[in-house]
């Protein structure tokens, strides 16, 4: 994946992400060109997705 | 100097009151923190004392008489006698109210403010010395630190700030006359800012440069807009050449340049300003004490919160690296004080919009075409130029153009290169476009106020999915 | 006249050339349609002639005058002297060069261009009758047609825009020299700015207005700034009164008005402008023919895709209700040529942005405090003043702020209402921030550089969430 570590979504999705300690890279997106939205996050740890939190923070750092 | 007379605790102790370190004091204050903020010389840092708030003031008011001395086109005739010494005393007026905001801001947050150098003891302990003989010294203990020490001028060997005739930004700044020549080492943005607000106030500037062109870092087609107009202006460039020397004469100073093959040349001036770049500050700090060491290009390093390895420790700002810009400071600032108190926080933006403020201006945000190709990006670019904006016309300022870069298969847009008037405003939509994981389309879509730059930006989105009304579509 | 001497068919044909119907013809033309616009009088329609652009460049012109003439405090000293007939020259270049690109954008596109006068003659059918005698007409058989006849200005009784001393806008942005003594009837937007304009170029303006206030729809406080300012350049006001008729006289005019209780005043001027407002153009159409009538306020009513009740017919623009803006005239053309190729298109849009050139400026999209809470929001509202601002203290002006207005339980950005310089280039970022459903956070958590007016818009933006750092939290 040549565009690795680019997470197209708003801050306010992406702090979600950050308290909810899901790596927002990992969540689909349902948004225009698949960004990713609040629900998307939430609907990410609902079924069960990544909630660990040193990962995201690795992955907010890219 | 007595050592250790007072000792004060505190949860927050941050070190800089530019705006890397007020920002973070008011933050993490806000949340509830006991913050302590030690300062040596001015609330506001360089920004607001000695950088970008001195600059754009005369830049402002070099644009005004510019401005008014030459729209004969447009049936002004004017003459305009300019009093840089009184321009100076409203510059002065400016910076002191906003310094003075920053130290009530700071106090109605609650935030203690010491003044005095601060250097670390420990990991949980810094020393405190006030100025002035007898004035003696304080610890203060600190549950966490933010380092936000800024940077400097680069001296280059031969220029000593300390002579008289070469010129700091600063010292520019503090100009009570216009110099009727000047030599200025240095095209970057401070230098190329500097070099045109003097040329609208009648200096005979003359540039050199060691690279080939203006701007480091910009595109070739926006270094061409700026350097076009500073040619215009009277602004004489030299590329290739680096300062190596100066004299001192009766009428002021040659300075002599030499290029890579070793040719020597003098060009004259009543003074040299020397902007090639600004360094970090951490030699006031001792940072030993808790073993932290700059990394090689001198700053100190940070993680996705800004924190020091010292875990105890945070850096903001200039002296946590590039880009050296207030707005970056501030932002790792707010970053910093959230993890100090605690809150999930992370420096996870997108990109750090940055505006140059020559003439034409210039804004930039997230990745131009070339870097979203090194990314792996297939690029979509759209593009307005200024002379088919009804706006800009009507402003008889239509020189540049808006260029937006996104994601073709997507449609996210991924930055933009803005130059031409209101340059360094107009960024801030495609800032919150390349924040927001907006697309072409959202930007397209978004109706725009007739008639306005901002119209070309949304243009440039439509020229970039080959649906532009005012541009022929590539 | 010879009648039907020529006919030809069209998928679309577009009725008037102002930035609804040139807009429209473009987009048609692009979704691949055989496309014939036709204009009776001017490529560009009352906006780029008589209105938009013929005003902010006068706006502009009177600015730099005004400005330089009044920065004595910046250490400028200019006395400018303003030629308005070269000022005047100026203006028609631009304008010229506008139209100019309009006509060469229409062409380059593939749009047919008649010049003429075109009616209805049944539902696929038009008549377009040529200027001049002898000039026959033709016939347009069309798939589609988009009426874009514009608006003229609302004349009051006993004041015809024929008789010389009572001018409408479009005479009076054709002035070779500037009145002395002007009164304007009306406070509306464009009697505002150009009332504005005209005092700067030193004419002593007499405002009358029915209301008890200028800009009827804006807030309080966005009226106080435009309102003080005004007065500050020597405007005088007079609210509550209605122009009842007026008298020639050796000097120019005597304009009587009355209040409701019958009270009369007269005003004295060299001429009187009357700007009361304007009125949809659809008496040059015979809409009968095709069983279309206006509304009663004069409109041609349309559906989300700027169709008409008549299938084949669609209608944009100020015939087509308010706002009566070239930017929400655009955006109607571009959905109904899209919806005339077939597409899904649909005025969906959030928001439409609006802005007036006073002094200050004001740029507001979205609803208000007020229209949030009558819609069912709880709303958070965050403001900054622009005397808070680094940016507009450097520029010398700091009247006015930014507010934001948000829905507090999910964050989403409902509006803004800005007023203060370089308000209408400040609001395309809230204007894409409500068009996006962004939050408060998202506006917030977007680094804007430093230093800007825009960084008003994100200060607003925390203050709204009690998280400023530059103003105090309410
Ligand atoms: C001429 C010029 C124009 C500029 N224009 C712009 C612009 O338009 N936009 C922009 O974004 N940036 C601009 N900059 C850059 C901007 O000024 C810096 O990026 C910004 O000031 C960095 O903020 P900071 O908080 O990191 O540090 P600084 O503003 O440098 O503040 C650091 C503070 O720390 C204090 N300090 C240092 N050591 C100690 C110690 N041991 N104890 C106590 N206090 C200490 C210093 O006295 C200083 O006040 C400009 C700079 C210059 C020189
Ligand atoms: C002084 C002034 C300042 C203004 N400033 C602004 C501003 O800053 N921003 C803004 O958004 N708006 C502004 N406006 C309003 C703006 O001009 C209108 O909203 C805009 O022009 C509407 O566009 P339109 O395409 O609907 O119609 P118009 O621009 O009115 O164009 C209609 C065209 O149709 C032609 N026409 C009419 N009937 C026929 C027919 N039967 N056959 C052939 N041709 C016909 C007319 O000749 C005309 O060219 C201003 C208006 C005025 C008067």
């Amino acid at each position: 994946e040549p565009t690795e570590g680019r997470v197209f979504a708003p801050p306010s999705a992406r702090r979600l992400a950050r308290e909810l300690g899901v790596d927002v890279a990992a969540v689909d997106g349902s948004g225009p060109g698949g960004r990713v939205t609040d629900a998307d996050v939430r609907a990410h740890v609902e079924s069960g997705g990544t909630a660990d939190a040193a990962d995201a923070d690795a992955e907010a750092e890219s | 100097m007595v050592v250790g007379d007072i000792s004060t605790g505190t949860d927050v102790a941050v070190i800089g009151a530019g705006p890397g370190g007020y920002v973070a004091a008011i933050r993490a204050a806000q949340e509830g923190l006991d913050v302590t903020l030690v300062e040596r010389d001015a609330y506001g840092g360089v920004c607001l004392n000695h950088g970008c708030i001195p600059s754009k003031a005369f830049i402002h008011g070099a644009d005004v008489a510019h401005e008014a001395g030459n729209a004969e086109e447009l049936g002004i005739h004017a003459d305009p006698a300019v009093d840089v010494a009184q321009m100076q005393e409203w510059k002065s007026g400016v910076v002191d109210r906003l310094t003075g905001g920053v130290e009530k801001l700071c106090k109605a947050n609650g935030v203690n403010l010491v003044e005095g150098t601060a250097t670390f003891a420990d990991e949980n302990k810094l020393r405190v010395a006030h100025d002035g003989e007898g004035q003696g010294s304080e610890s203060i203990e600190f549950e966490h630190a933010i380092v936000a020490t800024g940077s400097r001028p680069i001296r280059i060997p031969g220029f000593d700030f300390s002579d008289d005739p070469v010129l700091s930004s600063r010292d520019l700044l503090a100009m009570e006359a216009v110099p009727d020549r000047l030599v200025v080492v240095g095209a970057g943005y401070i230098g190329m800012e500097l070099s045109t607000m003097l040329a609208k106030l009648g200096c005979e500037v003359t540039v050199v440069e060691m690279l080939e062109d203006v701007l480091p870092g910009y595109e070739d087609d926006v270094k061409r807009a700026v350097r076009k107009r500073a040619e215009e202006l009277g602004i004489e460039f030299h590329f290739g050449e680096g300062a190596s020397g100066w004299r001192g004469t009766p009428n002021g100073v040659v300075v002599t340049t030499e290029t890579e093959d070793g040719m020597e040349t003098e060009y004259a001036g009543d003074a040299v300003l020397v902007a090639v770049g600004r360094q970090p500050v951490t030699d006031t700090l001792e940072l030993g004490a808790v073993g932290l060491e700059p990394n090689e290009d001198g700053f100190i390093e940070t993680d996705h919160q800004a924190r020091t390895e010292v875990d105890s420790i945070f850096a903001i700002g200039d002296v946590a690296g590039e880009p050296m810009l207030a707005h970056k400071a501030s932002k790792e600032g707010v970053v910093a004080a959230e993890a100090a108190a605690g809150e999930p926080a992370a420096l996870d933006y997108q990109a750090v919009p940055a505006a140059v403020f020559t003439d034409p201006e210039i804004g930039t945000v997230g990745m131009t075409e070339a870097e979203a190709e090194e990314a792996g990006f297939d690029p979509a670019v759209g593009q307005m130029p200024f002379n088919a904006s009804g706006r800009a016309l009507t402003m008889g300022d239509s020189d540049g153009f808006v260029r937006v870069v996104a994601d073709a298969e997507s449609g996210f847009v991924l930055g933009g290169q803005i130059v031409g008037p209101e340059a360094s405003e107009l960024v801030a939509e495609l800032a919150l476009a390349v924040e927001m994981g907006a697309t072409l389309e959202d930007v397209a879509a978004t109706i725009h106020t007739h008639p306005t730059l901002a119209e070309a930006v949304k243009e440039a989105a439509e020229n970039a999915m080959g649906k532009a009304i005012h541009t022929l579509n590539r």
